[in-house]
């Protein structure tokens, strides 16, 4: 009975078999996983945030432990634009044949620019997912995501130089997120991803020092859920665009929750981390949770909660 | 790398905040000493890393110190216990360039790896000499069991109150002769013996981890080869690449 | 031993014995708490909000369970601010005998005005906490708290009609906290407390609807620890004027990690609700932990993680 | 209100999702049939309310029915666990009102607090009438035990698979005379009991809470004599304040 479920989900003409998604920065390039399980069972994955220039990232200790959730700041350590091309989708085209959402992050708008005009011209990416959380470092460091001019100023030039969906990633740190999906929207953007994670502190008692060399990071994992949920759902009011939820997701019930709330697709970040099979298991137990609320066809309910 | 479920078989102090926890489980994924393992805890998001101090087809031995809430509530478990782990994490020593006699070296919860690895290097038919290093009398803990293996077994304390007065390194100093070394403790004391020694060696270290199996870039450490992640392409590394 | 230690701080001049405040909303005026433990063990603790009018609140259910928190939407409920100083204060008296924390509502900054200058005659009133996280509903229902301007309105004209310390208790769902404790600082505050809760939302998958019937609500409990504990943090370092600090504290160690990043006096908020006895607890474990890390004198420690 | 730990004895299945649970424990701050108890279950940060079904000096009994996260939990907790419990919560029943023979009505999971009141009932000497309802025959659960107490007892079950097809107000309507009415059971069925009764009564209310003891507001409602908190005021409410 099982049978007659449909988990598909439509992004920008993009179609995924479920809406299951791994969250840039916790999936790597997919092959880590790829040893694990047939990673092509995902509905696509979106791989580490990527930058024009190599970055190493932060010093350690780059984790600090919360209840329910985990602060990192790894500072997007990756190998840059070029070898991600030249190294990393080779390799990940070994093991995942479907479309891949390319997540590019920069710190000004020529940078995003640039990475994104490249990385459109590769045939597996599907979807570009801006991250505008990162600081803007010609304008005294605050986020791209912060303020919806400069956000939709990143849309705009990315809009410029591609062909393929763009889709804004937002930080939720930030009052009226909203105000700020509608800006990326009018920009263009083909769908919006939210959110990015909370920025955080841990302190060691023991040493009376942050936990985190960088002092702060990015909170994330099951304890971020009831904003992200929040703020899905006041993005679905706000755009016409898709909008893909995650922050916090750790279940086939948490897939569904994001979906009323207005997610077409969900990703699944920190639970990744301590879960190899987390994406697994959830797309795994999609059609039984289904059933148990009645659902035949998920993409029925996208913003079901709003009614 | 394997997710399964243990079951907790003992359980039990060696000192008065080390504790031996033996299980039994699938061990398939362990395939060298140094590696190790990453377990979840009830109550605690992030997995806790420990290294393999010894196993066979079906049982785990794990030595653990009391340092936070994590491993408090590790010591409060019980056999017949379940604990869900990941084994077969990081890379482990490399036997093949230890020559015929090397010097294997632990320092408090870093000797835990140092069993399984002069146990191997026994196997192959070489003669480690293992160096021990802890503050007190009373921390002492694994001496017999690598006495068993027939090694020759060198204490450093630093209040003298058994073996050596002093640290590892002046055990390692000491020495007349050896042909490689191995190593897992804190870091100040790799540091110290990565100076001290004569030979070329590998050196575990330990970092705080969000996966532990090379996905989150939450460990990586820079090397004369370039970035390594401490839980893929370490914990172990060769004294040569490592930047202090 | 646990002789020698000192837990004492000070808040603009009041000495309080610990640091320890049970939050508003979470304590009620007291005496369902006096029931059962002798509540004058506390530091201070911060009445049930109170604005001009009674308010009934917002509609059931106004509460919604999350991963280490929950979503209140009770919506200031509470008896006006002459029932609470003719009936609540009286009542309180009969059970706490040191100088409290009057928490203040209002919906305009008259109100807030209005309300202020009557508590403040109060003599039990140790300081007055005017919390900012209120929609203002002559500009758009935005809450005061989100914009440094409105924030600053508001304190000056509460301190222009008050003479007790006057604490601005700021709102977490902002892009920069600390601009907006500073506009306070520079408007007279005599303090900052925060945070308040974080907006969430959860759905029920069997109604497909909102769980709370005002559909979003404040979010709290140990999952916001880390939020809480880095807004503290920059607040620390961008105002001169004592911190309250709170979010998640559940333990003596979150009250160490709290004045760690900033705070002179940390409040307990959800942890009540679940344990009535938390606040208490917290209060006899303070020493044990103190000299598990070398604390002797505990207001010695405010800020050590800005060393 | 008391916090204490209970030590469960027995954790069964009455049917196919009610347990009954019997904990020891001290039940000193339980005063009235009617009450409710506020139980901490690991890994759910708000504590799960449950009817007090009956007690004595050193054990309770609660019936639950797994309708979620947490009573699955529940139904997975063995003899011997223990549980943080708040005992002693909500106003309870009022027995003084009772007149001689009252009607007790108790739906699905409203059935258990009408146990220890008929009890109650029957202990001052009065002649209570118990009318339980439920969906279906293979949900009945308690029959035997309220007939222990020799009361009348009618069921009604939406499908007539046992006693009386209908609901438990056409049980009600049926009965020739009683003297007042006391209920527990989903909000439409107390509405209707309301409209149909020829009594006063009183009814017990269920509400998501916060804290279940009076203190956060979570719970409250608005009624004829003014504003109450379900846990602390109610939850029974009498017939003649509530506005529906
Ligand atoms: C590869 C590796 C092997 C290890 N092998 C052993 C061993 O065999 N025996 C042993 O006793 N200890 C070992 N450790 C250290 C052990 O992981 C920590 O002592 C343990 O995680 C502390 O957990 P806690 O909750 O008690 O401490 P807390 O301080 O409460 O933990 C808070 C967070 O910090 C992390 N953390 C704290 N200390 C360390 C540390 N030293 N290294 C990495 N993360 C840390 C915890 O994992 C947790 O995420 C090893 C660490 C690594 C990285
Ligand atoms: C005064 C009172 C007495 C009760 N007595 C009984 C009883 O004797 N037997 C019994 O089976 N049930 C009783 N209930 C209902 C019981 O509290 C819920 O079924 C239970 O909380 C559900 O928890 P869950 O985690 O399984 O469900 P979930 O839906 O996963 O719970 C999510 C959240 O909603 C709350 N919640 C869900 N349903 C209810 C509900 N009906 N009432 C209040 N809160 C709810 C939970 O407590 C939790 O905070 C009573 C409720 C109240 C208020
Ligand atoms: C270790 C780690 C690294 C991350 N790296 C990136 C990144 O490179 N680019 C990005 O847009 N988001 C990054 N994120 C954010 C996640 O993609 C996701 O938005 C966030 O963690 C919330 O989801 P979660 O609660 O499921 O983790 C990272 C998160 C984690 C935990
Ligand atoms: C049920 C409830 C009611 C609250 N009511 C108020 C209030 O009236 N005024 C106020 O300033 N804050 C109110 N708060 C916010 C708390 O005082 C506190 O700032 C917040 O909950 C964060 O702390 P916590 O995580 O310890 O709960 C309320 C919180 C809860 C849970
Ligand atoms: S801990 Fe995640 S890559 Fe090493
Ligand atoms: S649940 Fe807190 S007052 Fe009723």
């Amino acid at each position: 009975m099982v049978n007659n479920l449909n988990t598909k989900v439509t992004l920008s003409g993009l179609t995924l078999d479920n809406p299951v998604i791994p969250a840039s920065g916790t999936f790597g390039f997919g092959y880590e996983f790829a040893e694990l399980y047939d990673i092509n069972i995902l509905g696509s994955f979106s791989f580490k945030g990527t930058t024009r220039e190599p970055r190493f990232g932060n010093d350690l200790p780059r984790i600090a432990e919360c209840t329910s959730g985990l602060i990192n700041s790894v500072g997007l350590q990756n190998p840059g634009i070029d070898k991600v091309i030249s190294e990393e989708l080779p390799k990940m085209r070994q093991v995942f044949h479907k479309p891949v959402i390319a997540n590019i992050s920069g710190f000004s708008v020529d940078e995003y620019a640039y990475s994104c005009e490249k990385i459109d011209k590769e045939d597996q990416v599907g979807i570009i997912e801006v991250n505008v959380s990162c600081p803007n470092v010609h304008h005294g460091g605050m986020s791209f995501g912060t303020s919806p001019e400069a956000a939709a100023e990143v849309t705009r030039a990315v809009k410029a130089v591609t062909t393929k969906p763009v889709y804004i990633k937002l930080s939720p740190n930030v009052a009226d997120i909203a105000s700020i999906a509608k800006a990326c929207e009018d920009a263009g953007a083909d769908g919006i991803s939210l959110i990015n994670t909370l920025m955080g502190m841990r302190i060691n008692l023991k040493t009376q020092k942050p936990v985190i060399a960088n002092k702060m990071g990015g909170f994330s994992g099951s304890a971020i859920f009831p904003v992200a949920v929040r703020m899905v759902y006041q993005v679905y009011e706000a755009v016409n665009i898709p909008v893909i939820g995650m922050g916090g997701v750790s279940s086939a019930e948490d897939v569904i929750e994001m979906m009323l709330a207005g997610a077409t697709a969900v990703q699944v970040g920190a639970a990744n981390l301590i879960d190899p099979f987390a994406c697994k298991n959830i797309i795994e137990d999609l059609p039984t949770v289904m059933q148990k609320y009645g659902i035949t066809d998920l993409k029925e309910i996208i913003g079901g909660a709003h009614k | 790398m394997k997710q399964s479920w243990f079951t907790i078989e003992e359980n039990k102090p060696l000192t008065s905040s080390v504790y031996r926890m033996v299980l039994s489980g699938d061990t398939s994924a362990i395939t060298a000493s140094g590696q190790f393992v990453n377990i979840k805890l009830d109550g605690f998001f992030l997995r806790r890393p420990i290294s393999v101090c010894d196993y066979n087809d079906s049982t785990l031995t794990i030595l653990y110190k009391v340092v936070g809430k994590g491993t408090e509530k590790m010591a409060t478990l019980l056999p017949a216990d379940k604990l869900d782990i990941l084994t077969g994490l990081g890379n482990g020593y490399d036997t093949a360039k230890s020559g015929n006699t090397p010097v294997l070296i632990g320092g408090g919860v870093g000797v835990p790896p140092m069993f399984r690895l002069a146990k191997n290097l026994v196997a192959e038919g070489k003669s480690p000499i293992v160096v021990l290093g802890f503050q007190t009398a009373a921390e002492v803990f694994y001496k017999e069991e690598f006495e068993a293996l027939g090694v020759d077994v060198h204490i450093a304390t630093a209040d003298g109150s058994v073996g050596v007065k002093g640290f590892v390194t002046d055990v390692v100093k000491s020495l007349s002769a050896y042909t490689y070394f191995y190593t897992c403790g804190p870091e100040p004391m790799l540091r110290a013996l990565s100076d001290c020694t004569t030979t070329s060696g590998q050196l575990s270290f330990e970092e705080r981890m969000g996966c532990g199996f090379g996905a989150c870039m939450g460990c990586s450490c820079k090397t004369k080869y370039g970035n390594k992640r401490i839980c893929k392409d370490g914990p172990v590394l060769e004294k040569e690449e490592i930047i202090w």
